[in-house]
């Protein structure tokens, strides 16, 4: 790890954040800042004043940051009491397919309109009293600012597709310092879900207002100057033209005047922010309520509850015939594309990651600390045996089963990988969401597990230390360990995933 | 009742080389700069032609080399016309301007105090903020004397008496 | 004659003499401070004693611990002797009045004449007392009393001699004796004679409206500022006999004095005649702003006089005889 | 006479005087009274000491192993310090009586526990 | 009256009649006052340099410490001066909210001061009534602020409380119950004879001199002229809520205490129609605590009359220069005329008729009590030094 840290943060802060250009403005820690000492102002951070004055030690505005390394597990913390934990969906309680009742918010929204559905619930049954959400600016309505809406019809300004960075932790922060509103909601993608939760883990006194936290379900974002100079330079189109970016499947830009644009995607991909290439986290994991729109059905949206707050807040709306829910099992091709994009995001993120440290560019340091391991935790993992991580009771799959019921099983059980093992219990492969990615659709139907399951295992015992197993899935790129039997290697006691490790790593916090 | 750039026009019309430098920063605040010596004049000119009775204060800050003075008068009572110029630090005279304002006194009274600078023509300078026996020539306002340093001074001579 | 000799000694220091009106004095204190803050709405003395009545007493026992200052530039011998001169005359006073019976312990034919003879005494020991402090507030609030005894002590005067008019004597004892044997207080007959009796008690004893000389806000204690000690003690004391003397004095002269009424004892009627008098004193004091001293003497001039000659005049046209 | 019916009022009525030591009147919720400090909160930052306008605490060390000298005689309630501190370690207690005979006492110490 | 020789009458610093320590020295002619030479500076703790020495945020509470009753006029005042330095527009929730506290603390202060102008005229039982029924906006201050006299409500940028819509009720209750009272004490005053006969004509303040000698506040619309840096300058929610500028041509002590009565209310109003007026939204803004370079004058109709601040930046953290000037010092010239051919008795409640508040007036000099450290008189040398004073030798 890094030298100690600087008594001023913000030192850390401008060094390994703001220089290599990871600041992707969330305004956390111009929230944060006891002494108004940082600004989030036009696309830049700004430091108004030095902070030294005032204190002598302050590690605040570092801390906060989400892409800073700093309180990364404390903040799972927050998710760790929901019963299930899955590889790239997080904790949660269930996942559901939900829309709102009213239909004109999912056509303001183009998309099952539950976030707006769930605030305006909220907001009348008093459960919050405001809400930190992004709206478009009037001139130009591609560029979203934060907005602080107090009623419910402020709400509807706000519904759109969001693919540039807005300042909502600074939203939220001026929720509480300048409105003086008690009982937030906050609407954020995963990296702002993050920051706001580092806040709450830092225990900083403007999270006591924070009631609920809702996470989009984001891809990446765009940086606005770049894209938008790159749209005028080739298409001719002014910012202040484009009505809405949409970008499921097809690029196409619609602007005002009813004009549609088409892009490639690489062409719209090379502006996409530095910090989100590297981001794996694509269902805001650390939310209360997960929402993201649900494709390809249109009007759907797919809704992950992760918390018993988000769990009571969801229900009631549903039981106030505000939302309409569906069982994602029924529509099994939206959880696989779902899931697809999870992983698309998962790798794409690892790959840039490691293209990085090729080159010696800096990395996050929040990235870097989900790959590296400190001393206490080294020390930890060794002492435990993979007995006592191992999660126990194994969902495995028959060789004969075809894709598609595998698929079914999957949008059930939101499990990422399935042993293989065949009539007489014995071990016989592994099969995992990537290996069906592969499978074309319309060949899902026939083509059978055994055909493209993993033969070549990578299997552990009991016996062996959760280090080393954690070293076995970095050296061979898995996200599972499958745990047999010394004896008869064929034979599964358990599996461990890197959630399970991930997970391990909080148990001193818990005792604590 | 006259607007802020009306009241520029007319002053500078009359008054025309004692105006240095106008600016009107918001709505009901002019700050107009003028020469020393024409510092009667152009009272006389707010107070007979405008009507300006009213002198909200004289603030006297210390430049380093000069001393500048603020005088905040009040046109009917909303737009605060203030007249700054400046004297030398060695010399720092000015015309009192009891006989037009008499309400003048008791802040030309206390800029002697606190900042040193003799009013010319005024009826009775003596002291009126600093206590009696507050060291002749040690004036508090002035930048080379820390709070610090006051203190140690005033605490001294109050020892030796 | 041992005995005769002692029970003089027990009834001039004892009772009803000196002791038991010095108590009497700090009753009557402490009830003109309850009932003026009772309608200030505060609670007054309250934890020395029962509801606060020994605080009189306490005040006074700790002026007398006090360090006892004689300021510079005093005029020494004045201004020692007039606290006791201020004590004495109130005290002296107080014995001609009958409390125990119809007749004082001290009486004579005349001794109405004495009385006011005192009063106006008290207000010249108040004068020198001030004066002689040296002080300029003092100096001011001994003049100032000096100037407010020109206003009232006319009217005052004329106030005592509407009763001893009526009674055809000048004895305050006589007075008392006409009026129970009548049957009828002379407030009956002249409401307009106890009218300037009040003001001008109120004067008197520097109560507003007429407390000028010694007006807080203007000359501090007037001309009391010096005094501090033991001799501010005797002064507070003094100055609660002559509201005792004031308020017994208006008892005796329009309120039918001690008198027996079937078989509670004259001296308990007149204990509470005093009081209510008391009472009253207290409620004018709080129900004024205080007069300048030139509108307070050409008031009194200008009014009161002509009133109390008035009741003079009705009193000889043999109205309220 | 208006004040004649409100003297006679007055004198009818109970006094509106408490009799403080005995009667109190409970301070209104928000009274900015002693401040007072969570340790297990403070971070040790030292934002207090620099802004209190009277120089009323003082931080000793800093982060983790600072400790803080609170002077209630040099403070002026203004709760700036508990508006400042980003995590909400000090609070404004509704405590106002706070008088004391000796200098010594008035010195509030806040040591961490371990 | 008349003697001939004039003799010299010392007021203060020590005077039951100076709730504050300030000197006057007045010559008389028997009764008659010929001159008065006011001395002040008795209060003088250095606030103006201190200021200089201090943060911006620190200065905010120093401020509010320059006056103890016209504390939110002087922090409102410190504030927007900074405000406009730092270019800052206060949202409109804080600035009525503003309006609703300096109002209050209007009701409060000239309340108090009726009752002293009563005490100072020998009414005590008056005096008590004001002060037991001024609790009443005490308390609300209290509870909307946190504190009885420092409210802290200012802050840069905006107020650091809401006014909930929980609290409403209860101030509009307190509103009513001193509408009433206030009411009931302009009749009383009105008609007690007493009291008409010690401020009617007493202090008389012609308009002519009250313009000419730059008197303020009460003390100037008291004497007919109609001025008022609500109306004329308005800053907070001035401009936005209708009210009358008070006046009375009496121009005497009588005419300043029914226009202070008729300011409450009318202030009483204000506070009715802001909290009714109220919108909703932001209370604050969050600004740097670093103040750009410039200069700003800014005004406040203190309950006393025009209080005019002066702030000039250098960029840093703390002021380059910062100048109070409190309403009393503009008052003091014309009191001085006021004086002029009174009578003894009357020095009080003339003095007392432009609401004196010398420890505004004498912010400027030096001892300060930052550290703590104070040359403070052992209290055996105090003793023996006072009984040098009176005991010769």
């Amino acid at each position: 790890m890094k030298a100690s840290r600087d008594l001023i943060a913000y030192n850390d802060l401008k060094r390994l954040i703001i220089d290599p250009g990871f600041c992707n403005l969330c305004g956390a820690c111009e929230a944060a800042c006891p002494i108004h000492a940082l600004r989030v102002e036009k696309n830049k951070l700004e430091y108004v004043h030095d902070c030294s004055e005032y204190v002598e030690f302050c590690p605040i505005c570092y801390d906060v940051c989400p892409f800073s390394e700093a309180l990364l597990l404390e903040t799972l913390s927050f998710v760790t009491d929901a019963p299930k934990r899955r590889e790239s969906i997080g904790y949660y309680r269930k996942i559901v397919l939900a829309q709102a009742v009213d239909s004109k918010l999912r056509e303001l929204s183009h998309s099952g309109g539950v976030v707006t559905a769930l605030l305006i619930h909220a907001i009348k049954k008093g459960f919050v009293d405001s809400a930190i959400v992004s709206e478009s600016e009037e001139e130009v309505p591609i560029k979203v600012k934060p907005a602080i809406s107090l009623v419910p019809d402020d709400l509807l300004s706000a519904v759109d597709y969001k693919y540039f960075p807005s300042s909502v932790a600074k939203a939220f922060g001026k929720a509480v310092h300048e409105y003086g509103k008690a009982k937030i909601a906050f609407v954020g993608t995963p990296c702002h879900v993050r920051a706001i939760r580092k806040l709450e883990a830092w225990e900083h006194k403007i999270v006591e207002s924070l009631k609920i936290v809702i996470g989009l379900i984001c891809l990446w974002s765009f940086s606005f100057p770049k894209l938008t100079e790159f749209l005028k330079r080739k298409y001719n189109v002014k910012a202040g033209e484009i009505q809405r970016i949409d970008l499921n499947k097809e690029y196409k830009i619609l602007t005002k005047n009813g004009k549609v644009v088409s892009v490639s995607l690489p062409e719209v991909e090379a502006h996409i922010l530095d910090i989100c290439k590297m981001c794996e986290d694509f269902t805001s994991e650390l939310a209360d309520i997960s929402v993201g729109g649900a494709h390809p059905l249109k009007d759907w949206s797919i809704v992950i509850i992760r918390t018993e707050i988000g769990e009571r807040l969801f229900e009631s709306a549903v039981k106030a015939n505000v939302i309409r829910v569906k069982n994602i099992e029924e529509r099994a091709e939206v959880f696989t594309h779902f899931v697809e994009m999870g992983l698309i995001k998962k790798n794409a993120a690892i790959q840039e990651i490691e293209r990085r440290r090729k080159k010696g560019r800096a990395i996050p340091p929040a990235f870097a600390r989900l790959l590296e391991l400190v001393p206490s935790e080294i020390s930890l993992l060794s002492s435990l045996t993979a007995e006592q991580v191992m999660t126990r009771k194994v969902m495995t799959v028959k060789p004969q089963t075809t894709v598609e019921e595998l698929l079914t099983i999957m949008t059930k059980h939101h499990h990422m990988g399935y042993p293989v093992v065949n009539e007489k219990g014995k071990l016989i492969g592994i099969v995992t969401f990537e290996d069906i990615a592969k499978v074309p659709t319309e060949k899902r139907k026939k083509t059978l597990i055994k055909e493209i399951a993993h033969k070549k295992l990578v299997t552990a015992y009991p016996e062996d230390s959760a280090m080393e197993i954690y070293e076995k899935m970095n050296k061979h790129k898995i996200g599972r360990i499958l745990i047999v039997d010394k004896k008869d290697p064929q034979k599964i006691l358990g599996i461990i995933t890197k959630t399970d490790i991930i997970h391990t790593l909080r148990w001193p916090m818990k005792t604590k | 009742m006259l607007s802020e750039d009306e009241i520029l026009e007319k002053m500078k019309n009359f008054l025309g080389n004692a105006i240095l430098e106008a600016n009107v920063p918001r709505t009901r605040r002019i700050f107009i700069k003028i020469k020393s010596e024409t510092l009667k004049e152009v009272v006389s000119f707010l107070s007979n032609e405008l009507g300006v009775k009213h002198l909200s204060t004289i603030t006297g800050l210390d430049l380093g080399e000069e001393i500048e003075l603020i005088y905040h008068f009040a046109y009917k009572g909303s737009i605060e016309i203030s007249l700054r110029l400046t004297i030398p630090k060695k010399a720092p005279k000015i015309t009192s301007i009891v006989d037009l304002i008499p309400g003048a006194t008791l802040y030309e009274r206390e800029v002697h105090d606190l900042l040193g600078v003799i009013f010319e023509g005024h009826p009775d300078l003596s002291r009126l903020v600093l206590p009696e026996e507050w060291p002749k020539g040690l004036y508090p306002l002035r930048k080379e004397n820390s709070v610090e340093e006051l203190r140690k001074i005033t605490q001294k001579s109050k020892g030796e008496s | 004659m041992l005995q005769e000799t002692l029970t003089l000694l027990f009834q001039l220091l004892i009772f009803p003499g000196a002791a038991f009106l010095i108590l009497l004095a700090f009753i009557s204190e402490w009830v003109d401070r309850k009932v003026v803050a009772r309608i200030q709405s505060r609670f007054g003395p309250l934890y020395t004693g029962p509801s606060g009545v020994l605080q009189p007493i306490a005040d006074f026992l700790k002026l007398l611990s006090k360090e006892d200052i004689t300021p510079d530039g005093v005029e020494k011998p004045i201004f020692t002797i007039s606290p006791i001169i201020y004590f004495s005359l109130s005290l002296t006073a107080l014995f001609l009045i009958p409390i125990l019976s119809e007749t004082a312990l001290v009486n004579f034919e005349g001794d109405l004449i004495f009385l006011i003879f005192i009063s106006t005494l008290i207000t010249i020991t108040v004068f020198l007392a001030g004066y002689s402090s040296a002080s300029s507030f003092s100096i001011i609030g001994s003049i100032r009393s000096a100037l407010q005894m020109l206003g009232y002590e006319i009217p005052l005067s004329l106030a005592f001699i509407g009763p001893a008019l009526a009674a055809g004597t000048l004895s305050l004892s006589g007075i008392v004796k006409w009026q129970i044997s009548h049957g009828i207080w002379t407030v009956f007959l002249q409401p307009l004679g106890f009218g300037v009796i009040l003001i001008c008690f109120l004067a008197e004893l520097e109560f507003v409206p007429f407390d000028i000389p010694e007006a807080e806000t203007e000359i501090v204690a007037g001309w009391r500022t010096e005094f501090s000690g033991r001799k501010l003690a005797l002064l507070k004391l003094g100055r609660d006999l002559e509201l005792l003397l004031a308020s017994a004095l208006t008892t005796s002269l329009y309120l039918g004095g001690a008198q027996p009424v079937s078989f509670v004892p004259p001296a308990l009627t007149f204990l509470i005649k005093i009081f209510f008098v008391v009472f009253l004193f207290s409620l004018f004091r709080a129900l004024f702003a205080r007069f300048r001293i030139d509108q307070m003497i050409s008031g009194m001039w200008k009014h009161l006089i002509p009133l109390a000659i008035l009741q003079i005049l009705l009193i000889i046209l043999n109205v309220g005889r | 006479m208006a004040i004649i019916k409100e003297a006679i009022k007055q004198l009818l009525s109970r006094p509106v005087t408490l009799k403080y030591p005995f009667e109190r009147v409970a301070p209104p919720e928000g009274f900015r009274g002693r401040p007072v400090w969570d340790m297990r909160r403070c971070i040790g930052c030292g934002l207090c000491s620099k802004i209190c306008p009277s120089g009323a605490i003082e931080i000793i060390g800093k982060g983790k192993e600072a400790k803080i000298k609170y002077y209630v005689d040099r403070c002026m309630f203004c709760g700036q310090c508990a508006e400042s501190c980003p995590r909400n370690a000090i609070a404004m207690t509704s405590e106002f009586e706070l008088a004391n005979y000796s200098r010594e006492k008035m010195l509030y110490e806040y040591e961490r526990e371990f | 009256m008349g003697y001939g020789s004039i003799v010299k009458v010392p007021f203060g610093p020590q005077h039951p009649a100076l709730k504050e320590p300030e000197n006057f020295t007045f010559e008389i002619d028997g009764d008659i006052i010929v001159n008065v030479k006011p001395r002040i500076g008795y209060n003088h703790r250095g606030i103006e340099k201190a200021m200089e020495a201090r943060t911006y945020i620190q200065n905010i509470y120093l401020a509010e410490r320059i006056c103890g009753i016209c504390s939110d006029a002087h922090t409102t005042c410190y504030c927007q001066a900074i405000e406009e330095l730092l270019n800052v527009e206060v949202p409109s929730r804080a600035k009525y909210i503003r309006t609703v506290i300096a109002e209050l603390e209007r009701i409060h202060s000239h309340s108090l001061w009726v009752g002293i102008a009563a005490h100072e005229i020998g009414f005590d039982t008056l005096f008590m009534h004001l002060w037991r029924d001024r609790e009443t906006v005490m308390d609300i201050l209290e509870f909307v602020s946190g504190n009885r006299v420092h409210y802290a409500m200012n802050t840069i940028g905006g107020v650091r409380r809401d006014i909930t819509d929980e609290m409403i009720p209860k101030i509009n209750s307190g509103l009513n119950f001193l509408e009433k009272k206030i009411k009931h004490y302009i009749n009383t005053i009105s008609n007690e004879p007493t009291i008409l006969k010690r401020t009617v004509n007493v202090g008389v303040l012609k308009p002519k001199d009250a313009v000419e000698l730059c008197a303020v506040g009460p003390t100037l619309r008291a004497s007919g002229v109609k001025n008022d840096v609500r109306k004329d300058d308005p800053y907070a929610a001035y401009d936005e809520v209708p009210f009358n500028v008070i006046t009375n041509d009496g121009c005497d002590v009588f005419a300043r205490i029914i226009v202070r009565c008729e300011e409450m209310l009318e202030s009483i109003r204000i506070i009715r129609y802001a909290l009714e007026h109220m919108p909703s939204g932001m209370t604050r803004v969050r600004v740097p605590l670093v103040v750009p370079p410039g200069e700003s004058v800014s005004r406040v109709e203190a309950p006393r009359g025009e209080l005019i601040h002066y702030a000039k930046s250098n960029g840093t953290s703390k002021p380059e220069r910062y100048k109070v000037r409190s309403p009393t010092l503009a008052n003091i010239p014309a009191l001085c005329k006021m004086l002029m051919g009174q009578h003894v008795a009357d020095i009080p409640i003339v003095l007392a008729g432009i609401d004196p508040c010398f420890a505004c007036m004498d912010r400027v000099a030096i001892i300060d009590l930052k550290t703590g450290e104070k040359k403070v008189f052992n209290f055996e040398v105090f003793r023996r030094h006072i009984q040098k004073c009176y005991r010769k030798h």
